[in-house]
């Protein structure tokens, strides 16, 4: 294998992930595979944003890798042109961990499911967000176990019906970005499988995030939860269920964006925008806050109560894992040097037999 | 530091008579607060130095600190230390020092008949009694006229002797396992130098705990010199060891070199993915030390993200290594399958300790041998390797980097919490002298070359190895079962049944990799002992015991678990009976039935101990009759 | 609904010539959304209904709805009908039905010479072909000659048929399975009654798509006897069943009632911990339906939280259940240990899947016997049984049940995809004639009762299993050792070897609570053919075929692994030779090897399908020759 | 086994958890083993307060669990006369949940350690509290893994060097009160070892809640992690360090109370009393907020730079999961009655052969 790269500590010798000569297009991120999810499935449109945004990231093909776990959602990386390791169910973000901290020029995506993500995987999620590994991991919420042929999963509803709960479902779901932000996540996002460009922004946010992206996104799986999603995908309803969360902007939403959003105390109320001048008693968006109290409270409105926010809802910088842990290697070997295993060997009292 | 075999320097000389010995066991038994452990390290160190051979086992509770003076809290340290080759730490305790009735309690079993047993009689009061559930004191009982009792008011003298240092009274308290230490220095003749000057490098921030540790050090000498209950000291002469420059390692420490070793040799630098777990903890601590040599230690939140992520690193092109003991591998074993399907190389160490669940988590026993042969989902074969001893686990770390790179496949190292924790003298390679580990990747095509197959095979029927990063190269492998060649999704049956078959053929070709099994003794002839793992020195004991009664036993160890060797039916044929002694129930024993359809007398013991000598002796005798 | 077998009722009686047969194999194959299941799954309810044994196998894609017409989205079921017992799904189709391209090429091996081929010619088109990667329209090569070729414009006849019903053109080419499930009725003499009046209970509230599934069913049975592509229809007279009242059943179906009953003769309520896994979630779906049974299921966040609730339900005096597939399994083998040193009673189903890792999730394999039986840390056996089809499920699990309760142990049931899905036809027990469980906890204490030991043993070495609310019993179970008797955590190296052999002990009593072995055919010779799980049908029917050639062969079905039967031994020394075919490496024979050092003839098939009838029997010759 | 209560649909007879005849006393509820903690473990308190409390619960001995994981503090069920498990590490709330499912009489309680219920055991302690299993949950954190000899630990502060990290850590530490609101608890509440009366009050109010409990006690590991939380222990800097925050009631803390916390939009900060009018402004604590942002804000509040809040942050009632389980049995039994088997053996069609 050539080099073209200095490889500084890191495992193995590699490319730089800095901007190629000529610019990848669209196809040169899709894989000759079958695509294997059923006709109409919400996968489809995230994977086509995704082909659609990669080529403007600036990181060639060959510097990416996408690993997931197992779920409809985790064939993902089948289908793009880029390496890709399919792991096994709920793990994804730990193999990611190791990956990125022995490659740390690779940009690494992780895709996973509800159920992948936050049920069996729950544990290797937070902590690879508290560590703030420099991986994006793009969630496909659904609200159910689609591989599995439609069990409910941590997000479902409750009184869900599903084949494991011909009752309807006992327990309290989980709010994917409470956990996310509980967890010290320092890029926390939302949106939604259709649409296409607000989501293809988010990605782009993603990808240039120093440190872990968690989006969530609202995928239809249209054979085992159909319309899970209606309020917030119908062109009809969207805008109203719906609030697009800007940075340094103030929260509106309606059709007619004659809609704001209000702090009262610690709850927030949503407020009829009738004349201009009103628009100024509202919340200003501010990702950047350092405490995740405000993306906390965003993240948790939820329809019908209220609108639902999409968007950024928090972006902070913050140490990032692999960084530090190659630092402490390198800054060994600068103040060190490189260690000398004769010396390591004797280490300690030695003796000698002639 | 390098020390040569010189002239001694002793403290002073002894006036008493001096008696020659083979070889001594001294074992020191305290609380777990009164440095047991450090006081065994520092003799077995210093026998290193004068040359003998040397075998350690380090014998300590689960809990942290139990209350002190409990049965619980005894902790132990036996040092075994010889004119010649020896291999276990010792059956019989030659000294034993008992800092307290529980230890007394504990440990007593050990001392041979007329061996010497050194008290604290400070200790021996109605408190500590009780503590260790006794009623009566046992130095008034009868039974001790089969010892030679010492009794010394070790801590009385052991706080006069240091008071000039100036520590208080609890420090000055503690210095008595240097008082003990300096007490035995005298009885065996060993010279306290280096652990004069190791206290001083070690406490060169405290002068005042130096000078007290001195003090307690030099008064124990003397209280030896001095007192009548000595008539006599002894003397363990220089073993014969091959010529070289040494060092006491642990199992360890010394798998620890021994990946460390394999990276340089392999230009491969470590991912060390692990979650902290009894006994196999000190090889993360270890390794953690090494960032100059690009170790990176993973503390992972489990021990699936400790072996996911090593799986992780090994994709990216980095050797993946993660380690844990029983109930950890248990839950490794369902991503150890995702590496068999990924075929990517890994090492996965496992330290045996007594099971099942959480069991005896301080104790040795083999009895995860089957787990990781078997435990796993799906035909799902990879090579399992297992260390000897202390310094084995240098040597098979390497051998299975080899294996596992050549191979693209995880490779099993089994060791015990008796091999993790013993020391034995370790002769300092020459590393020039170990053979490289290739490692080809496959470089960027050229636009005229065929299509990249990520699932193509070599003549070792290993695939390629192909980096992210590589231009032309990009491919997705996964769990599920993948088309040869292409490596894509495939579920049809005949691709399945050949696929599992290529992973099974591949793995067997390991045997070209490995050496002949070979036999110390007769090649032929009525009876061979087997052994594997940690019960190599004590079957090699036993069988030179045997030996010098005059009966020739001949004895195989098996460092190659899977695949097994290409001769090793062969040799089984040459015997008519073959004993395989194994600190399990027989797990060993099945799998050579299963293979060779020949009758194994199986010794087994899950006591959480090693074997003794003599067990290994009776045993062989019995097959002899 | 219950029937009697009485006189039929057909839509019209057939005007062609009718020529009876033995038996029949019919198979459906089209796109995962065409209704193939369905359609299978009726045919085989009818042909039970009628009186035939049956037994079928779906076939079916890991994937929920794989592209359209693609080869990935092929599914299918296999239905075989028999005047006669029988216990496979067949070898080879006599009647194949081909929905579209790639179900034909997926297909098409499984036809027997000179079999019936029914496709719907108009899904022969450009597209299809593509999608099916077929470059010319198979229909038009000479390959075809071998077989008896009906090409029908299925979607064209169905949209027509159903056109007066009223539904969309989507619905309509939606009712093109029961077009061919007509025609298929036609061509076997299969009485249309049943399934409309099925169609109008599952379709009450949709009317008009009850219709226009009658409207097809119709066309399709009229097509067959109006059409002159068919000269002759067949008949498969009533098979000689033992009396009693029959329903049809899977092995998922059977295990969840086997479970409710089992609960039912205990006077235990089942929780059941689980979570989703093909091919074991429909346990959970079809248990979650029974709360009358007042059985708990708990779908937990992971396999880990799935086991170890049912530990903490076991405890608490339920009936604790888990199941899952390999992978899954895996997962749990931590907690197996504990709830082994916990020695509570627990269920563990293991329904296989090929692997290993995530490997090929819908297919049956019998790999994970290796798995069961070593894969956990330490010394930690437990009783293993696996079910020989679908009906066996039910008993197998009752007295998985009887003995986890009687011995206080984790018990493991191994079943497999084709098990769990298979279907046949099931005689209802009389639940009165099954003994009850019982389960004794002891009872609080009076004041002058000897203190409780929570480790003491009966005579079966079991342990009490009292329940916390109990006064005066409280006490403290853990994974640590612990000392027999008090149950207290324990260290001592006597104790640890004295628990260790009371729990192998106690688990090898089981071989008092299983029945002898019995044998198939002549109880000594030349060959014995061994089978275990799934494979049992198949082996059966082998050996009755090799016996009508006149040679005699027996067989014996092995569902009790560990321990293995008493008698077991003896039976393998009345043959020359033992052949054991399993779908895996040769798993079960390496276990008997070992246990019994005789050499077996191992024949195995790891293609993710059940084995043929003749390839059964061509190896059976092979051993004779 | 006789019985004495009704069953309803338990899964085994049981007795009702009604106050009994005669109170039992502390002692009543040690046990005979001998405690093998290391001299002067913070683990002692906790154990001699929970001694002391459990008498008042109104409970008896023998009706209540201890279900622990692996670690020091896992072993506590063992030094109480109370049935017990000590299980495997990390997975004590799942067999608490199981338990606790089957026989909802009695009262479990689950002792977990920092390592066993925030890294191995993260995610089944996230989902026992989204459900709502009425368990108490009670955390001893000491910062450290202490019964594998002290490597660093989820809640290590960044740098920490341990066995582990002899360069320090560089993960960032998790909040685990952070984490349980993250997961949607209940009843969130923090506490000192040495604090007795103050830890006292807490166990009973854990023992009261209906559904999950989850306390974090603060604990000094004093062999691997001495020192730990000394700001909060000792005597002259604790009262500067901590606040007690009680429904109700403003936040003020200082030895003379003569500081307080005021809310300045979505931030807390600490305020100097001068005189009383200036209390006024302070934040009140509502533990009954229905949103878990108070709770948040309280939780996060970090020493040094702000004092740490002790005390109940967050107790409001949701359905509990144990009690939905068993009402969807109990239902189905009242509206249908026990099942039959006959009849579930013939579901679907049958048919006899003569
Ligand atoms: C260890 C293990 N347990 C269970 C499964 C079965 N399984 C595969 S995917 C899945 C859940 C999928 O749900 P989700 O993550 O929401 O993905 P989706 O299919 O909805 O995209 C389950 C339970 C498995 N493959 N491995
Ligand atoms: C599966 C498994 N992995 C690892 C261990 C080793 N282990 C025991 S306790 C523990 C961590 C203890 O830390 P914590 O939970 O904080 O408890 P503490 O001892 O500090 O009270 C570990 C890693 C184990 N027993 N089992
Ligand atoms: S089952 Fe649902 S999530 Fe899965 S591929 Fe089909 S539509 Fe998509
Ligand atoms: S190690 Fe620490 S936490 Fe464990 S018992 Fe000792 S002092 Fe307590
Ligand atoms: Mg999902
Ligand atoms: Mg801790």
């Amino acid at each position: 294998m050539t080099t073209s790269a200095p490889t500084k500590t890191h495992a193995c010798t590699s490319r730089s992930t800095a901007a190629p000569a000529v610019k990848p297009s669209a196809t040169d991120f899709a894989s000759d595979q079958e695509i294997r999810w059923c006709p109409g499935c919400g996968d489809f449109s995230i994977l086509a944003q995704m082909k659609k945004v990669l080529p403007e990231i600036g990181v060639r093909p060959e510097n990416m890798v996408f690993v997931s776990g197992i779920g409809c959602s985790s064939r993902f990386p089948y289908y793009l042109n880029t390496y890709g390791v399919h792991g096994i169910h709920g793990r994804a973000p730990a193999i990611a961990t190791g990956l990125k901290t022995v490659r740390p020029e690779l940009q690494v995506w992780v895709i996973t499911g509800d159920g992948d993500a936050l049920s069996i995987g729950g544990n290797h999620l937070m902590h690879a967000l508290r560590r703030n590994v420099d991986i994006k991991i793009l969630l496909f919420n659904n609200r159910i176990y689609g591989l599995t042929k439609g069990q409910y999963s941590p997000t479902s509803l409750p009184g869900h019906i599903t084949r494991s709960t011909p009752q309807g479902s006992v327990d309290a779901p989980l709010h994917p970005l409470s956990i996310a932000l509980g967890s010290e996540a320092s890029f926390v996002a939302r949106s939604v499988d259709t649409h296409t460009a607000h989501l293809g922004g988010i990605l782009r946010r993603a990808a240039a995030h120093r440190g872990s992206a968690f989006v969530e996104i609202y995928q239809n799986c249209n054979i085992y939860n159909d319309g899970a999603f209606e309020y917030a995908k119908n062109q009809s309803t969207r805008n109203d269920c719906l609030v697009e969360v800007e940075h340094g902007q103030p929260l509106l939403f309606g059709a007619k964006r004659d809609r704001g959003i209000r702090l009262d105390g610690l709850r927030l109320e949503t407020v009829a925008i009738t004349d201009d001048s009103k628009s100024e008693d509202l919340l200003v968006h501010d990702e950047r806050a350092p405490d995740p109290i405000l993306a906390m409270m965003l993240a948790r409105m939820r329809y019908p109560a209220m609108p639902e926010a999409i968007g950024v809802l928090r972006a902070v910088e913050r140490p990032v894992f692999d960084e530090l842990v190659n630092e402490q290697v390198d800054a060994e070997l600068r103040h060190d040097g490189a260690g000398d295993l004769e010396a390591l060997f004797r280490a300690g009292d030695t003796w000698t037999i002639e | 530091m390098s020390h040569s075999i010189g002239p001694s320097d002793p403290l002073k000389t002894p006036t008493k008579p001096i008696e020659s010995l083979d070889s001594m066991v001294v074992r020191f038994a305290g609380d777990s607060g009164d440095g047991m452990q450090l006081a065994g390290d520092r003799l077995a160190g210093t026998s290193a130095l004068f040359g003998n051979d040397i075998s350690t086992f380090p014998d300590f509770p689960a809990e942290i600190r139990a209350p002190k003076g409990t049965l619980a809290g005894v902790s132990g340290f036996q040092v075994h230390f010889a004119a010649r080759d020896i291999h276990t730490p010792g059956d019989e305790v030659d000294i034993l020092v008992a800092m307290n009735p529980a230890a007394l309690v504990q440990n007593l079993s050990f001392l041979r008949p007329h061996g010497t047993l050194i008290v604290d009689e400070d200790m021996f009061d109605a408190k500590n009694l009780k503590l260790a559930r006794i009623e009566k004191d046992p130095l008034e009982e009868r039974a001790m006229d089969a010892f030679n009792l010492i009794r010394v008011p070790l801590t009385s003298l052991t706080r006069d002797a240091v008071a000039e240092s100036g520590v208080g009274r609890k420090i000055a308290t503690r210095c008595r396992n240097f008082f003990a230490l300096g007490l035995v220095y005298w009885l065996c003749g060993r010279d306290p130098k280096t652990t004069l000057e190791w206290i001083d490098r070690k406490f060169g921030d405290r002068p005042d705990v130096a000078k007290a540790d001195t003090l307690a050090l030099r008064a124990g000498w003397n209280f030896g010199e001095t007192t009548e209950a000595f008539e006599r000291s002894y003397r363990v002469p220089p073993a014969d060891l091959p010529p070289g420059e040494y060092r006491n390692i642990t199992g360890n420490q010394a798998l620890a070199l021994g990946l460390i070793t394999a990276s340089r040799l392999s230009d491969k630098s470590i991912f060390y993915g692990s979650y902290p777990i009894t006994p196999a903890s000190d090889i993360l601590h270890e390794l953690a030390r090494h960032k100059r040599f690009k170790v990176r230690t993973f503390q992972a939140e489990d021990e699936i993200a400790a072996i996911t992520s090593a799986i992780g690193a090994a994709y990216g092109g980095a050797m993946g290594v993660t380690a844990s003991s029983g109930p950890g591998i248990a839950l490794k074993t369902e991503a150890m399958g995702l590496a068999i399907m990924l075929e990517l190389p890994l090492l996965i160490l496992s330290i045996q300790r007594g099971g099942p669940s959480t069991g005896l988590p301080t104790k040795p026993e083999q009895s995860d041998l089957l787990q990781v042969m078997f435990g796993r989902s799906g035909e799902s074969p990879l090579p399992v390797l297992a260390a000897g001893g202390p310094t084995d686990c240098f040597d098979i770390v390497i051998e299975a980097w080899r294996i596992a790179t050549r191979l693209m496949t995880p490779v099993v190292v089994l060791s015990d919490a008796f091999i993790a924790n013993g020391a034995e003298p370790w002769r300092i390679p020459d590393i020039a002298r170990i053979p490289p580990i290739d490692i080809a990747h496959p470089e960027a095509p050229s636009a005229d070359d065929a299509p990249f197959l990520p699932y193509s095979r070599n003549e070792w029927l290993a695939r390629p190895w192909a980096l992210p990063g590589t231009p032309g190269l990009a491919h997705r492998v996964g769990s599920l079962e993948k088309h040869h060649g292409t490596g894509n999704v495939s579920y049809d049956p005949d691709n399945h049944e050949k696929m599992v078959g290529l992973r099974a053929r591949k793995v067997a070709n390991a045997v070209h990799l490995i050496k002949d099994q070979e036999v110390f003794g007769p090649d032929r002839g009525r009876l061979l002992i087997l052994s594997w793992g940690g019960t190599l020195g004590v079957c090699r004991q036993a069988v030179e015991v045997i030996g010098k009664k005059g009966k020739a036993v001949a004895h195989t160890h098996l460092r190659h678990l899977h695949p097994l060797p290409a001769n090793l039916g062969d040799i089984l044929g040459n015997y008519e009976r073959v004993l395989v002694p194994e600190m399990n129930s027989g797990q060993l024993a099945m799998i050579l039935k299963a293979r060779y359809l020949v009758d194994i007398i199986s010794l087994n013991r899950v006591r959480g101990r090693p074997f003794m000598v003599r067990e290994l002796v009776d045993a062989i005798e019995e097959s002899l009759a």
